[in-house]
């Protein structure tokens, strides 16, 4: 059997983006999220909609490019890009909770079988930042969460129960961790892949929650 | 692949209508800011019992005759009346369903009388704002407009810092046909003047919006800053036969009125 | 005593003008109201907004000025002016409802003296279109009704209850008609002004509340 | 008279506040996309007891070090959390009143930690949403977000299509602060970039609305199709220093940027 293996943070998001299908608009939380955006597959035309107020923007800017008034939600400097357009923050969130946003990556705290999310309180701090997290797990229109699959300290952060504040009940459709590809079903999570060299029964040592094994599990491919 | 959202005819844009659906229909009150030729390839359609949402339920073909006297539009293009011309609607969803001249009867007023469709009648700011809700994602809302009127009744009343008002739901719709002047492949929006109205304000409304615009522009030729509706709220774009483009009716309206 | 004097719709339309202050933003119903517009006074500045979409429009366009596209809530053809903005419907009654406009100007087919209004429903069709009057009428800071002050068959229009289907309740601050100028206040219709050749007893004849004559009535200005 | 809006000085332009004002603070996050000198201008005024309504309650003076050194902002350029720096909140409304990094510990969040400040923490959306409300003259409106977390606590649910709304009511503020790109003498706006966010949504939201601009054009020289904050949403506007401009920051950014 081949070495165990965890994906990186950019493989993650590298297995994410391929979630992404053509023609979608997609926005992407801070973190993890944002590096979906490094992943384009060059036959999908994908819109980015950031929930500061731009649809469509271009990668990064570079120093040369750098405009301080062209920032994405985590406040990174990115570029234009033809055919973007910009809009005040009532619009931007009309479009996210009116369900015009086709797919939303987040980063996950804890994350329940009945796809409730919670992502926002700190619970070292005791207190945290709702952002946009809220509106977006409520009014996208497919979620997928990308986290480790586990704390720090080893302990699932797939659970039964969240014991953080919520950010959102029953909104994730799909959660991709450094070890597996899990979908969140009416019947519970099905394990769809699993990371280079592990098994269900790993996983699921893991996992809080009972796993549904997909009859058809297989490896996430790396590239 | 690139997005095109752009369609060949406007007949391949209407063209999974189904009877009983709702439609908002964009527009004010005047052909020039109404989705003329939209609402024409509706017409060739066929779908019937629509409920059509809607400022003005237009002044239909026979009308249209007097109004382009004074409008000097082109004669062969009508407004939303001609739905109910046709007989495709059931019920109206509406601000302004008679128009104020007793002279000037519609064919939905004609139908009306004869209790051969509905009419719900809203205020236009409530009507706006509706359709607004239902884009927005807003569950209700609870509207000062309309409390000790005949806009009451049936509906919730809540006294908020002491002022009465109604809780009033979004329209949900199952499309939008919208007039715009200029679009890209995206379908990234511009109006121009007060063309924009319902228009606007219906993009993203219902779950399918369809734009008929002048002329489709390369991408980048819209300023990001002056997009009006962003891509993401439009489905299909149709682009409108030279003769029916703002500029030449201009020219033509212009030229007509200045020889009287 | 002078000769009795009706006022043209014209100078309905002059004596409402007078109300407008320099700054405000002020909307025109259709009819009389329209007129206002021709009354400007060369000292002040008023802002016209309309409801279908514009703020700061210009006078009616000529023939040569003609644009499809730039039209009033009458559906007269305007002109552009410096300054001016445009915007979709939605946002044009945020503005109404929002109390943004100072003064609204509406025909009326009967008003209470408690400042109900009610002008939309034509009786003698059974039907009638609210159109944006309930928004203006509950919307902005100050409404001024302009009417004749009887129906064609010299009933009054003015009542104590509108037999009519209503626009709004309690929100008629002014009535300008062809006889008198009327506030209507807490304590009831304070008559401020008569036509020429006109005493309060022969107006509150044609009015059915009790008028309050005001300490200082005068006669209306006609220019 | 001709209307003129434009004030002499930010110092003018906030001399009415008083102590216990709630007031709307422009901007999403970054220093850029803030109302800095009207913020300055309120911390030489002193009002007190301020409920502020804004995304980010801001880094102040000491964390604007630390930003400075990767936004390139001007060093004496700081954002809302100099309120905080000047004791002169009260309380918070909004969304993201703690920063993501554990090391980046705001003014506000000290005084929140020691219990001398008040937060309501509130859904980005629902914040732009119920800002909109007041500016719209709307009730109240249910909402889809927060049933079930934080946010329900004390407010009124209702079950529209099968889903779970809470009742959220209009955000009333007695000034705004905004910042906008340009502006005519009668208080047309345009923004830049991303900079229009919470200052569009909440142009016209509060009772009096201040913008800081950069330049004030002539009447005329913005384009009717474009203008994004209609005259009548703003009550005075407050032009920055040359050296406030975009263009001017924008420029020594790129050229330290390009020195490293």
């Amino acid at each position: 059997m081949a070495e165990k293996q965890k994906l990186s943070r950019e493989t993650m998001a590298f297995r994410v983006a391929k979630e992404f299908e053509d023609g979608m608009v997609v926005n992407l939380g801070i973190g993890i999220p944002t590096l979906c955006a490094n992943y384009p597959s060059p036959d999908k035309e994908i819109l980015y909609q950031t929930e500061n107020g731009a649809l469509n923007f271009g990668p990064n800017a570079t120093p040369e490019e750098a405009d301080l008034d062209l920032v994405n939600a985590g406040g990174q400097m990115v570029t234009p890009k033809p055919g973007m357009a910009l809009f005040a923050h009532d619009e931007s969130f009309a479009m996210i909770r009116g369900g015009h946003i086709d797919m939303c990556v987040l980063g996950v705290m804890q994350v329940s079988d009945k796809g409730d999310l919670a992502n926002w309180l700190l619970p070292e701090r005791g207190i945290g930042s709702i952002g946009g997290a809220m509106d977006l797990a409520v009014g996208a229109k497919k979620l997928i969460v990308v986290t480790e699959h586990t704390t720090k300290d080893g302990k699932p952060k797939i659970v039964r129960k969240c014991s953080y504040e919520l950010t959102a009940q029953e909104c994730v459709d799909m959660i991709v961790t450094d070890l597996a590809v899990i979908e969140v079903t009416d019947k519970g999570l099905v394990l769809k892949e699993v990371a280079p060299g592990w098994t269900a029964e790993e996983i699921q040592e893991l996992t809080e929650p009972k796993l549904i094994v997909a009859p058809d599990l297989k490896e996430i491919e790396l590239m | 692949m690139a997005i095109n959202k752009v369609v060949d005819s406007f007949d391949e844009a209407v063209k999974d209508f189904f009877d009983g659906a709702t439609v908002l229909l964009g527009g004010f009150g005047t052909p020039g800011g109404c989705p003329s030729y939209l609402m024409e390839a509706l017409g060739r359609h066929g779908a019937k019992d629509l409920t059509i949402v809607c400022n003005n339920v237009g002044f239909g073909k026979e009308l249209m005759q007097v109004v382009a006297m004074f409008t000097k539009a082109p004669d062969w293009w009508y407004d939303g009346g001609q739905l109910a011309d046709n007989r495709q609607v059931k019920k109206a969803i509406a601000a302004f369903p008679v128009l104020a001249s007793p002279l000037l009867v519609s064919p939905f007023e004609k139908q009306l009388r004869a209790s051969e469709v509905e009419i719900d009648i809203v205020p236009q700011g409530t009507l706006a704002e509706r359709i607004r809700a239902a884009k927005a994602g807003i569950g209700a809302f609870y509207c000062p407009v309309g409390p000790g009127t005949i806009v009451e009744k049936g509906k919730e009343i809540k006294v908020i810092d002491g002022r009465k008002h109604v809780l009033e739901y979004p329209i949900k719709a199952d499309f939008g046909l919208i007039r715009a002047y200029k679009a890209d492949r995206l379908g990234n929006l511009i109006y121009r003047g007060t063309s924009r109205t319902f228009n606007a304000t219906m993009a993203g409304a219902a779950k399918v919006t369809i734009a008929e615009v002048d002329e489709v522009v390369e991408l980048g030729d819209l300023d990001p800053e002056s997009v009006v509706t962003p891509a993401l709220y439009v489905d299909r774009v149709a682009v409108r036969p030279e003769a029916g483009r703002t500029e030449i009716i201009q020219k033509i309206s212009k030229e007509e009125q200045l020889q009287k």
